[in-house]
């Protein structure tokens, strides 16, 4: 079964998105959205937990919320895809079960 | 199956799983948590109640809440296991419950089995990656 | 496909409530159904029909009404935690119903897929 | 000696409404004097008069309201973010009063010490 | 001073600290923290406006929240910085106010300061330090 | 002037104490309440977070809360004093100001 993780917590701030690197099985896929899409950044502190995923992972951020916070035009890393709202719920409709990483 | 439910539900079977992740007392979400796995049990689902992160600060021995004037929650895991050996032992019910702590978030916090009020099964991050990724529906808080 | 929704965290003060609406009003512009948005802890705050934003800010809860009157969803305020926190008949708002934590359960087995939106 | 105290979140969400009414039952009784508590973000929801916990847990509510006319506190809840929350006149519970955010800048300069409880 | 004073302080003169240390949209505490900003100037005290942490992120150019349905609450951050010029302007008003974002969160985060959108004093952590040391009144939230 | 830092998070899940470590005026005071009160854990993770400091910051931590989470008995980093309520009133009342990291 695949699985659609959901972090919505800055990597700065707190520990969600390093628990989720941690259990996220690997082949399943990361979605960042509000305050998680700070991770996304290419060119900060954080950066490097995504770009050293071992566990070949999909990341996506929510253009949305990357809009809000004025990272439009920000460095991101390569390998994340950037999805709207419809691409959210495209997702959800294309993995077996969803976990939010509270 | 409770009464008031609206959906057709009959004969369905699922996994659930609860991901138990906060520190008990500083917020309610350990709390309520609990109350939602209590009542998931009359649905007779299998369930994988899981601790990890700060959430295994939960199952600590000796809560003594009394001085900080709020309610101790911890006599409820005792609850929870004894509706775990109830659906183990009734071969008439297709309900499996385990209690799942993950060995890395233990150890970072210097704690170990001894000092847990619940028995658990303890796997590695490992393990329980591969668990999870069994679960057809996720409850977090 | 069928979509369940649970909202864990009251409005304005996080933005779960508001990632949870955008998201279902998109499952139902893509031709999904959402069966029900279930509000659990601090979450029952959005059933709230007191609540008066300012003219220049989104109304939550009105949203939230509206969305589930033209399309069938059934938004559920839990009674244990709505009564811990004063969100009762009182000051239910339009659309919402209170009833018990089961309904939650019940939404896991009906859904094909069920989301959890918090802080 | 003079104590003022911000709360910032809800009751029983969040710990900070009760470390706060500890941390002025333990300052009156060590003879300072808890000039006024602000609550300000989710801290509004700690005055809704609804709010009925179970039977075994506290309620928190009602505490700081007895704790106040007890000792003179003043309760202020902040209008704006009231309004937002819904938290208005018609669910106001006993001892708490409504004002602008300016008491608590006034707060800050009446009192000797600022405390702020929060998340 | 505002009319609806209870306690005597007039001629009371205090250093006061706003410090902004959320991320912006994801909850709510930057923007009501920017009301309380913008009320305390009428109370004509000394202030320090201090940006650390994720709180950087609430200066960042280009906020658009249109999609996300959220009140964009960037605009506020120039009329904080009008105040800031009244103050400094007025010979008659003793009134300081200082706006200060911490050199190593900006950093952490990849922003420079042509990225935000208010003039701002960058401090290193020691100097920030020294500076909080200062304060009578700290308000966090 | 003498701060009376106070820290309510759990250093497992946020950043906090390591803000407030990184910008505490040396000679200042840090009291651990709430969810706080893991970092006083002398056998931890994160125990080098106060074992390291280097600014000679006094350290307190609220039994209240070590009780609530049965930690009365557990291990503590020796440098660490316990105050009741009641200690908490005097160090806000000994120091000239209050700053909470929330």
């Amino acid at each position: 079964m695949r699985i659609l993780n959901v972090v919505n917590k800055s990597p700065f701030e707190r520990n969600c998105l390093e628990s989720c690197l941690r259990l996220a099985n690997s082949g399943s896929s990361i979605l960042l959205i509000e305050d998680g899409v700070y991770a996304a950044l290419g060119n900060t502190a954080k950066s490097t937990l995504i770009k050293n995923d071992q566990k070949n992972l999909g990341f996506y951020v929510l253009i949305n919320d990357l809009d809000a916070r004025g990272l439009s035009e920000a460095p991101m890393i390569d390998s994340i895809s950037r999805v709207d709202y419809d691409g959210f719920v495209d997702l959800v409709v294309d993995h077996d079960s969803i976990h939010s990483w509270l | 199956m409770p009464e008031d439910s609206i959906f057709e539900t009959k004969g369905v079977k699922k996994n659930f799983m609860f991901v138990c992740n906060k520190a008990p007392y500083g917020t309610i979400y350990a709390l309520e948590a609990l109350e939602m796995i209590m009542i998931s049990a009359a649905f007779e689902q299998h369930a994988v109640i899981v601790f990890i992160d700060d959430g295994v600060f939960q199952i600590k021995k000796g809560h003594n809440t009394k001085s900080t004037g709020m309610k101790n929650f911890s006599p409820t895991f005792g609850v929870v296991s004894m509706e775990k050996e109830d659906a183990d032992e009734d071969d008439e019910i297709d309900m499996v419950w385990r209690i799942v702590v993950e060995k890395e978030s233990i150890e970072a916090r210097g704690l170990s089995e001894e000092d847990l009020v619940l028995e658990t099964e303890v796997l590695s991050s490992g393990e329980l990656s591969d668990l999870m990724a069994k679960q057809d529906v996720i409850l977090t808080s | 496909m069928k979509l369940g929704l649970l909202v864990n965290e009251g409005p304005f003060n996080h933005q779960a409530s508001d990632t949870a609406y955008h998201f279902a009003k998109a499952a139902i512009s893509k031709g999904h159904q959402v069966l029900r948005v279930f509000f659990y802890f601090d979450g029952v705050n959005n059933a709230n029909k007191l609540s008066e934003p300012q003219s220049d800010d989104r109304n939550i809860v009105k949203m939230w009404g509206e969305l589930a009157s033209a399309h069938n969803i059934d938004l559920v305020v839990c009674v244990a935690a709505g009564l811990r926190r004063g969100l009762k008949e009182e000051v239910l708002a339009d659309g919402f119903r209170i009833s018990g934590l089961g309904q939650m359960i019940e939404l896991g087995l009906a859904a094909d897929r069920t989301i959890v939106f918090g802080d």
